[in-house]
């Protein structure tokens, strides 16, 4: 057991996975020999090397392009976005190449890639810098999409990543970088597809992913505290594929069922899974499900205004105690 | 029109392709031809269905940059790919199946003609928005050069593709990272219905913009398919030799609309008259006379293309369509589709 | 009164807020001298001239980036792009640039402008040319979103887009293009966010958009015929903004909701109007909300495959039957 | 250092620059070098928040082009914009406020550092996306032109801003259209962290591309504002004459890190100490000097504005933060930000 931060977990997760494997590679915008702009990718080329450690052009394209090239043909790249908002200047690859080559080439093309990124709002970046963009990658069939919480499982997702098959976009969350957490000696390898119980309750779940998971559970001590009611909480860290079965489950036990999103409202994950959970669990449900977002606006950069918009302890906290009391 | 060799043996001489070489280049731009000839016939008949881009004329780029690959090397093509998937050897059967959008298609139906792949022939895959294969050509350069495997990534796209973002991220990256890789733009003159000297700012698209990423211009007779092959070989060396990208324009002209719905009223009248004199098979069959090569072994090759490519249709027109069950397969590695437990 | 296709009345739309305001201009690839790939700009380019209706490289970014120039300084550009596929190579001027530059500049700059484009599956075309992806838009604050399914709005909505002082995004469904219908003569100007009731029900409410709504019709009118099911079909029209009232007050009526979508499955704009009416109107309903969409797969290009994947008018009839009998 | 003018009336009588303009240019430079260590100092004390990209060492670029400009000319900024934005006339509260976050910015802190916008003085924005704002500019020139209206669009970017796709677009797009827009490329060798030799395929990232536009190749001298205005003056002269686009790369160098963030140990050692040799407010001055224009005046400018920079910080530190009301406001142009009825 060490105490590790979030950031330090993601270059302890890659270089977990390119001592192992001699195909993967990792490239981006600064991350090589300036260690990232996150500072989370530190080191990386010192152990690894130029050939393995690369920085690029501005060439969001380019390197999006060029980790599917390398992945159709036998490596295993790890390319970073440095923002994910970014996501926009070479979404023609995560739309319509990497989640696509496979099905129209009936299996002859392969893509196992992982696309890191910065995600997430908190830094007062200011509208172009602080986006949560979840919801444009589990929009896409064929993508695979984590979103990992504290840092254990940042390495054990970013393993479980590499080594999967297919392309996965992982994102992590900026405003959690410095977040320290418990992580394990020795190798840590996760399994995508799994949502985790992070606080059993039983009056209702509460659906949480990245930076909104911590919030999640403090709104749920409150509630516990304060109000005697006792929540359950979800980290779904992973959205594609997605743990239905620990999502309905808990909702067959706590008849309600809260999600708190970062992205703006419409069309988000929230939006899915609620209407999953409306269709599937109609029967199991006591109340409406109530989805928590930050409004369906740009982000602000002042930090007073960021502050206000993204779901906050007292938001979750007011807006289940309200919704269950009512 | 075919004039008689002067010196035949002489030319054969000094020749750097040789007579098996140059037959199945000829071989093949019959092929093509024959095989986008009857994928026309079908259209009118109703048989190939969605949309479907013709290299009717630009045959001589495919074959001659196929000619020079060894197998390994790697194809990366556009929705006007099925010049490029037959050079590398991919059955007639197959592709015209894929256009039929029959059980028998390269992928079944799943892709259709824009999407042309055959991993085993090394043609990874036929993009169909302007321009994203240039990058993933770039990644396939990559993976050679990290291993120490010495094949090339062959890259081909059209005038108009030169105008997009992507065309400028690719060649910087493969220029700075020294990647064995060839970008091959068929400058046919349009870009689908406008005329590519209304929407560029330079007379050739991509020779006039090399420079721009370090590289040398390079200009060269698409409808030759020799000096498309002498150009590809050495261009082939380069980049196996470490010493990075080439972007190679190929003048050549389109015989047919830009893709089945377009029946090319934008010429201007006498030109595509004039192109066709310059039509890479003509061009190629005078040039196998030239060398001394007898009438009949041409007519040979050309009987058997047409009968083959016959056969082909029969095949095709007796395949079942796909079944419902290739629908939820392979979108995942798993085989499968699913995106929830 | 005449009857004109979806095409046409493209042309015709755009013609109407040419001739009235100078300020329109329009552009796109092949949209001048060929009048379309689609044939649907036929005339304009005759009627308006060079200055006013050109054809552009093969340069989405520049395309887009350039209608939002044209915008902020006092222009009213429509641009094509002509497969909303491509979006995803100019996705950071919808994501990033239009919907977020007056709230940036808190109110001082300005884009109303048109992006018109083909949208949606039937054609044969594979995974890169059939896509639905109106809820790429849907889900970015800033955005006004519409999709008609009839001639008539083709040319009420055009107006409603062009007059808009914010960024429209206009989807045109590439199936519908040869379709009929009858259209009034004279100026048609109709109104954003605004749903139509297209069929009046009472035993359940069926939402669709585009090419969804002639089959949603045909659906309602055999579950009425052979198993006395009564449905209000609504074409929802306008996605943002979103006829909520429309919407709500169906439900209120019906107390079921069906929603027919092209998108692929996870996060399309079904979910979102599935979530709101499970949280605002969780007691009006009856029964789960079930959305009808296109499975979660790249599409197929092979006619027989792709006709399988979209909702079906069969689809959508046993689809309803089944849950309501249940 | 400064050397006494020897001949100060013969160069003034050859000047095509004049005193006036001279003076306004010094002394723009001076506000925005006083205006940037400003808001480094208030990085420090923890009252800038967010990110800020300072252009200390660049101000000549900035200066230049704006006072090339006529007002009515739009500029096109990026997240390093407080240069440009101050050098169009914005006051120094207004921008310090908003790197603050207060009430008082510029855009009362919706935008923050990295978007600065003042329309009333043509400051269309500032751009945090990566060559996004290279074809906004095209626009915004492309509706002078369709509106025969002769203001000219003026674009900054920097180095590594032209290795990505929208450089490539908007340039090709500028020139076939022949568009009153003029492209300015800060050199500052620097893309971020990494040296800009070490990502691109040619010595001048832009010069060495403008060919592949049809376009003059054009290097300046970025750190003297005198060659800076000439060239810009020029450029906008060709722009409003219907002559098209330009394309200029400013050689320059900034001194402090590419963000607050950076303490930018990336630079071989005496790179930064060269280039405050040729720091281009040492050379102003010296200019000035050299013109004849007395001590005096020069410390007058130079007080004046440390002054104005003291009081815009203290009205800063004053200002309330930004009310909650305008959280909702203006994301639609009725106000509001409702996408429902
Ligand atoms: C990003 C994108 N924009 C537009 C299109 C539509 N489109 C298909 S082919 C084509 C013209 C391409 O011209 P060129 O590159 O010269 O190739 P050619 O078709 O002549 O072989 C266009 C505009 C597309 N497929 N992708
Ligand atoms: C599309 C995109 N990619 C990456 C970034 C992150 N980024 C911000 S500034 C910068 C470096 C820009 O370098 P240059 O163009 O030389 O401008 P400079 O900062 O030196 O003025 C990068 C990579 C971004 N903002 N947008
Ligand atoms: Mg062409
Ligand atoms: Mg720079």
């Amino acid at each position: 057991m060490a105490e590790l931060t979030y950031r330090d977990a993601v270059a302890r997760g890659i270089a977990q996975e390119m001592a192992r494997d001699p195909d993967v590679i990792f490239f981006g915008e600064d991350v090589a020999k300036p260690g990232g702009v996150f500072k989370a990718t530190v080191g990386l080329y010192e152990q690894f090397g130029p050939k393995r450690v690369r920085d690029t052009p501005i060439s969001e394209q380019a390197i999006m392009g060029a980790a599917m090239g390398a992945a159709m043909t036998g490596l295993k790249p790890i390319a970073e976005i440095m923002f994910s908002d970014f996501f926009a200047v070479c979404f023609d690859y995560i739309a319509n190449e990497f989640p696509k080559s496979r099905y129209m080439s009936n299996g002859q093309l392969k893509c196992p890639l992982v696309v890191r990124t910065g995600n997430g709002a908190g830094s007062r970046f200011g509208a172009q810098h602080s986006q949560s963009v979840e919801n444009w990658c589990m929009m896409i069939p064929g993508l695979k999409v984590v979103a990992p919480s504290n840092p254990r499982d940042v390495i054990g997702l970013m393993a479980a990543a590499v080594r999967d098959p297919d392309p996965v976009i992982f994102f992590e969350h900026k405003s959690l970088y410095p977040v320290k957490g418990e992580v394990p000696d020795g190798e840590i390898v996760d399994t995508l597809g799994t949502a985790a119980i992070v606080r059993p309750g039983k009056d209702a779940s509460i659906l949480a992913l990245a930076l909104m998971v911590p919030r999640a559970l403090e709104a749920a001590e409150r509630l516990k505290a304060e109000h005697g009611i006792d929540c359950e909480v979800i980290d779904v860290r992973s959205l594609v594929p997605l743990d239905t079965q620990t999502i309905l489950g808990s909702i067959a036990r706590t008849h309600r069922v809260f999600t708190v999103e970062e992205n703006p409202r419409l069309c988000g994950w929230g939006a899915e899974i609620v209407s999953i959970i409306a269709d599937e669990a109609f029967y199991d449900l006591d109340g409406p499900p109530v989805r928590i977002t930050t409004p369906h606006i740009p982000l602000p950069a002042a930090d007073v205004l960021e502050d206000a918009v993204l779901p906050t302890v007292q938001r979750i906290t007011e807006t289940v105690r309200r919704s269950l009391q009512s | 029109m075919a004039k008689k060799p002067s010196r035949p043996s002489a030319l054969a001489a000094n020749d750097d392709i040789g007579e098996e070489l140059r037959l199945r280049m000829y071989r093949m731009q019959v092929e093509i031809r024959a095989a986008e000839q009857r994928a026309f016939d079908l259209f009118l008949q109703n048989l190939v269905k969605g949309t479907s881009h013709l290299s009717l004329g630009q045959e001589a780029v495919a074959v001659g940059f196929a000619a020079a690959m060894r197998p390994g090397d790697l194809s990366f093509c556009t929705y006007r790919g099925h010049a490029h998937t037959l050079a590398r050897g991919v059955p007639v059967e197959k592709v015209l199946g894929e256009l039929m959008q029959r059980d028998n298609g390269l992928m079944r139906g799943k892709g259709g003609s824009m999407h042309l792949t055959s991993a085993e022939h090394g043609v990874m895959g036929s993009y169909a928005i302007i321009g994203a294969h240039l990058p993933i050509a770039c990644g396939a350069a990559l993976r050679a050069q990290y291993k120490g495997q010495d094949d090339v990534s062959v890259c081909f796209f059209g005038d108009g593709t030169t105008n997009i973002g992507a065309f400028h991220e690719a060649l910087n990256f493969a220029a700075v990272w020294k990647l064995p890789v060839v970008f091959v733009c068929e400058n046919n003159l349009y870009m689908e219905y406008t005329p590519i000297g209304d929407v560029t700012a330079v007379e050739h698209p991509a020779a006039d913009r090399a420079a721009a990423y370090g590289l040398d211009r390079i200009v060269i007779d698409g409808n030759d398919a020799d000096s498309v092959y002498r150009t590809a070989r050495a261009a082939y060396e380069r980049a196996r030799a470490g010493k990075g990208p080439a972007l190679i324009e190929c003048l050549t002209y389109r015989h047919s609309g830009h893709s089945r719905a377009d029946p090319a009223k934008y010429r201007p009248e006498g030109e595509l008259e004039r192109w066709k004199e310059r039509d890479p098979i003509k061009i190629y069959r005078e040039r196998l006379q030239q060398f001394g090569i007898a009438e009949q072994v041409i007519l040979k090759i050309e009987e058997e293309t047409a009968r083959m490519v016959d056969a082909a249709t029969e095949a095709c027109k007796a395949a079942p369509p796909p079944s419902f069950d290739l629908l939820s397969t392979d979108v995942y590695a798993d085989g499968g589709f699913a995106w929830r437990n």
